[in-house]
């Protein structure tokens, strides 16, 4: 049996595997490496930056819930130039494909991250994030307006030279829309999805748990509606997908793969399982094995068959 | 690291009316714990493919025996991820990250004076270990709900170290009655007088903590504090445990339970915004 | 210790407790008996009804999912005239409130269904689902645009005189806006919420699980996202909410209650353990009595002082 | 009704290659249950709350012992959900609503032919001897993988009724080599010669029972049929577990497993469209 290709193609930059780790779950890389080694990823994308740095909400920014987890961290970051100095330089070396995040409250912030990230900074690609639910002026207009998305992806592209990729959010009517939206900005790819937007109460202080009311609901509770998602957007928008939401076990990610995700991403899952990026790749291996695939991207989309 | 550690030992511990357990897990993780660190553990057998609860739960190292390889948690059950950890039996395997943060540090010399609260206590087991086997003086304050509670919560080990105890309790069935600082302020009051040289390490409910800091403060001890915040991944990755600090410059900053902390300076907290 | 007055009023009606049961998840009433005495209920929201009969969609229709249920039932019903006269003689003997449920793929469906069921018919409201995701036409579309629900509900409420609750879609963009435009239509109350779209695939058949491809999500996995949206609306809308989504624990109950919900509805909670809506009861009276509360009322919307 | 059935007996039946498990409960189910019914058994011991899995599974009854408040599951470990019920200790409190359902029926005289393959065989057990304290005459005819799976299943049990058995397994290892159809149309074929009064029962994979079904209709022989179908509410509540029937009309129905069967009429059912 030939070993099962791995190796795929996302808007010109070649991974290893399909395999990334999610934006703000996989700190700026060096986090997990004592339990799942860099190399062994296909990339990973760094937590989301934005032009200044961000202390982010107070605490308690998290709470779990049924197969779930609130997150309401509010893009706490170093901000654009502490990022490009002192974590860029860092960046550069690890051993896997970096893929930068980046958030902002105008099209201007976008503007400013994309003008200072291009090619030669050693990213692989810039995935915008218009669907942060946390943050309370802005993040969620351009994530749910489908021409707000399409001019902040149309100006980022316009600023840099490196793949652009649209992170939508879940909280829209009509995804596909959105992603037609930002295909027409001339976005490279698209991730699916960001966070539920949700919130959980304590009932034995009658208030909120997290300080910030809402939060962001990820982990298994949301992969229906993930699945679901990029299942609708392969159908209609001719884009190469980042499926996300859920991701814990190698049978999730064949899940995705399945659905139409050219690639796959971990997010919640490393927390459940700090090993699980390993398992899902032996996983996914030994089921092309199993059933003759050669390649992972035979699987991508076969479930529409 | 992760490991799968094997339940060798899970037992209550003292009065089945204060909920806490003794869980001592077989595996490597002791060859390089200290005190004061944590591990995120699974609260389900590893075989048990169950997504709710999702998170793991953190939990001090209360015992560390390297020549064992074994590691000892104690904790009380306080909800639905505990309740459930309880139920692990003689042979379970539980999925365990660890050890976790950074722990206490040891003076050089003098004495480590530990204050503490309620469960507060189970870290500073091993730290005393450390400590006296370094040649420290080591002394407890101890403050708990009443005597049931102290002497479920491993009173007796600690007497057996055969170092000098202060214990207080709210209801004056043991000790002195009232807050565990009433004490602490005193022997600082004396201490500072003779100029030994002190270092407190506290870990409790978090008014406590703040009221030792200032006390360390005004004698001008140097104090590490325990602090706890809910935890997603437990190395530094998700940024959700942060406790609000204050640098040298006097400039608010955040930094991460699970990877700065759980121990900090005390001078350093910023007690109304952390945890 | 006095007793904790447990009489809610909702829309004009009074029920004994603020605990009903789910439309599709409680048939017509008959089936949860042995579980749970009817006049224990504050009432039950019955199985959606359409004009003409309807077979719904093929098995599978369930799929199980991390702490939630995906159905594609397809509004499986006898049709308006069975209804009438097989089920609501029935009905009417329940020994507790009974809610209609109606569903519709045109706006006439929805006048030729209210204007069948009025006051004394026996029932004590009619619920209108705008929102139920299974259909593939119609269906989605009064549920996610404003002005089409406001329009099924105005003419709802000009056919019948039983009071109109209209049952609203998570799946849009913009929850308070779809409340404010089924206010404008005149409804007496809101549900919230329906299911969440999403589907699930088979690893091993390759194929989507369920026959309809998409389902509806419910249950505990679901409730961050429903306790946020009754949240939103108790603050900008001044109609009682009636409050649904994963309900299965007392706890849960309390944390609709003091979000903002008037009244709590359990539906998938009830095949997790059909005892559900004693034990809520029991949980709810326990949580008022130890904190002092004589009345139910008195938790609505607490969790916002 | 609803119990927290206690676990009497939890055990491997045969070879564990087999995956089949026997799990007795106590409880008053036992009391109104009949032969064909089914109960709604929730994986995990009640006092873990945790919703993942969400849904209880239906399980057959393979034994019903009114006298000792006993109930028997017999259960093949599929997925999840059983992984995590095969994990039930002895003393453990299972959460079980039953007996749901409406049995099969028993003639008034002549013969009970049992048809059924794999672990179909399960639900039969009661049936056979509910049949037999009756005074019918019973004949079964069993097809399985292998031998290894017959004897795991509980073949002895079922020689020990004393009535005659009709083997068949896939590879040939016992009984005759093939499908369990092939001794049935043998035995059909001979009784219509001679005339006896048969009503067979079947349960078992859908296309076995399809064409056993087809087979009695040939043979103007009623039989009975046990479906299987993804349960929600296991209570006719939800209609998430309906089967396509025809009516005496020839006009296409739902009925549902849940509460209509599990067991339906042969000649009713639209096999292409259900399950
Ligand atoms: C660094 C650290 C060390 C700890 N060491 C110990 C110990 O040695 N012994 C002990 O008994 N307890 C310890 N705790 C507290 C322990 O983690 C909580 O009691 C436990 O997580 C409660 O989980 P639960 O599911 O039973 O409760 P629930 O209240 O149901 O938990 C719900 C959620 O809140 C989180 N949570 C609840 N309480 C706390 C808390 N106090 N701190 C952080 N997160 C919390 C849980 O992790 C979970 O995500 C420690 C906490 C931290 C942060
Ligand atoms: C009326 C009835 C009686 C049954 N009696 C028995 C019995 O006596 N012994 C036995 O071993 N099995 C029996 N089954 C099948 C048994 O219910 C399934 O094997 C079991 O639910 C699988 O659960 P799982 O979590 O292990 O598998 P998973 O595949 O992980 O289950 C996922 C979901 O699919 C459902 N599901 C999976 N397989 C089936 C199936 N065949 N029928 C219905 N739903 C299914 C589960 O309930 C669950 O909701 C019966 C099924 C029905 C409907
Ligand atoms: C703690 C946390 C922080 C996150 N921060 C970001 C972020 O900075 N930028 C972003 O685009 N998405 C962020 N996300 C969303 C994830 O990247 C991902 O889209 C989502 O969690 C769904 O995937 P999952 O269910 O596998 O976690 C964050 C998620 C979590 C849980
Ligand atoms: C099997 C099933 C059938 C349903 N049928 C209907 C229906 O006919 N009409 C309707 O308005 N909602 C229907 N619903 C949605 C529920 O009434 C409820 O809004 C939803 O399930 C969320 O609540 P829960 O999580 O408590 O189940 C159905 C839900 C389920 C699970
Ligand atoms: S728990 Fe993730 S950063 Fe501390
Ligand atoms: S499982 Fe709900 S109707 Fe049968």
């Amino acid at each position: 049996m030939s070993p099962v290709d791995f190796t795929t193609q996302l808007a010109g930059i070649t991974l290893r595997n399909p395999l990334l780790t999610c934006s703000g779950t996989y700190g700026f890389g060096e986090e997990y490496t004592a339990y799942c080694p860099l190399e062994s990823l296909g990339g990973i994308t760094l937590k989301g930056i934005t032009p200044l740095p961000r202390l982010g909400n107070p605490v308690p920014r998290l709470a779990e819930t049924p197969a779930g987890l609130l997150n309401a961290v509010g893009l706490e970051n170093p901000g654009l130039d502490e990022f490009v100095k002192s974590y860029l330089p860092k960046v550069r070396m690890l051993p896997t494909a970096a893929i930068a995040n980046i958030s902002g409250f105008s099209l201007e912030d976008y503007v400013q991250l994309a003008r200072a990230l291009q090619k030669d900074s050693g990213l692989a690609a810039l995935e915008v994030n218009i669907s942060c639910p946390n943050v309370k002026h802005g993040g969620m207009h351009f994530g749910t307006d489908p021409q707000s998305a399409q001019e902040v992806i149309a100006a980022v592209k316009a600023e840099t030279d490196l793949p652009v990729i649209a992170k939508l959010s879940p909280n829209v009517t009509d995804i596909v829309g959105m992603a037609r939206a930002v295909q027409l900005g001339g976005a490279d790819a698209l991730s699916l999805i960001n966070t539920l937007l949700g919130m959980q109460i304590d009932i034995h202080r009658q208030r909120p748990v997290l300080a910030n009311t809402f939060g962001g609901l990820s982990g298994p509770a949301i992969k229906p509606v993930a699945v679901r998602m990029v299942w609708q957007v392969f159908q209609a928008v001719d884009l190469p997908i980042i499926g996300m939401g859920g991701i814990t076990t190698w049978q999730d990610a064949v899940e995705f793969l399945l659905a139409g995700a050219t690639v796959v991403s971990i997010g919640t899952g490393n927390f459940v399982n700090p090993q699980a990026p390993l398992e899902i790749l032996k996983g996914i291996n030994d089921y092309c094995a199993q059933r003759g695939f050669a390649s992972v991207r035979d699987l991508v989309g076969l479930a529409h068959n | 690291m992760l490991i799968e550690g094997q339940v060798v030992i899970h037992e209550r511990l003292g009065d089945e009316d204060q909920r806490l357990r003794k869980l001592v897990l077989k595996g490597p993780i002791a060859q390089t714990a200290k005190a004061g660190q944590f591990v995120a553990i699974q609260v389900q057998d590893f075989s048990i493919s169950s997504f709710d609860p999702l998170l793991r739960r953190p939990i001090s190292l209360a015992g560390i025996s390297s020549e064992r390889d074994e590691i000892t948690l104690l904790y009380r059950i306080q909800g639905r991820g505990t309740e459930i950890l309880a139920r692990a039996k003689c042979g379970d395997k539980l999925s365990v990250m660890g050890p976790l943060g950074k722990g206490f540090s040891l003076p050089d010399e003098g004495e480590l004076w530990l204050v503490t609260g309620g469960i507060g206590i189970f870290p500073l087991y091993p730290l005393a270990q450390s400590a006296l086997a370094q040649g420290l003086t080591v002394r407890l304050f101890w403050g708990g709900e009443n005597q049931s509670f102290l002497e479920s919560a491993g009173l007796s080990s600690w007497q057996g170290l055969g170092i000098p105890i202060h214990l207080s309790t709210l209801d004056g069935s043991l000790g002195q009655k009232g807050l565990v600082t009433v004490q602490l302020k005193e022997l600082l009051e004396k201490h500072a007088i003779s100029g030994g040289k002190i270092r407190v390490a506290t870990c409790g409910p978090k008014k406590m903590m703040q009221a030792v800091t200032d006390l360390c403060l005004d004698y001008k001890v140097p104090v590490e504090v325990s602090l706890e915040e809910r935890m997603g991944c437990a190395v530094g990755a998700c940024l959700g445990c942060v406790v609000t600090l204050t640098d040298e410059a006097g400039t608010l900053i955040h930094k991460k339970v699970c990877q700065d902390g759980p121990v900090f300076q005390g001078e350093e907290v910023v007690w109304d915004e952390s945890c």
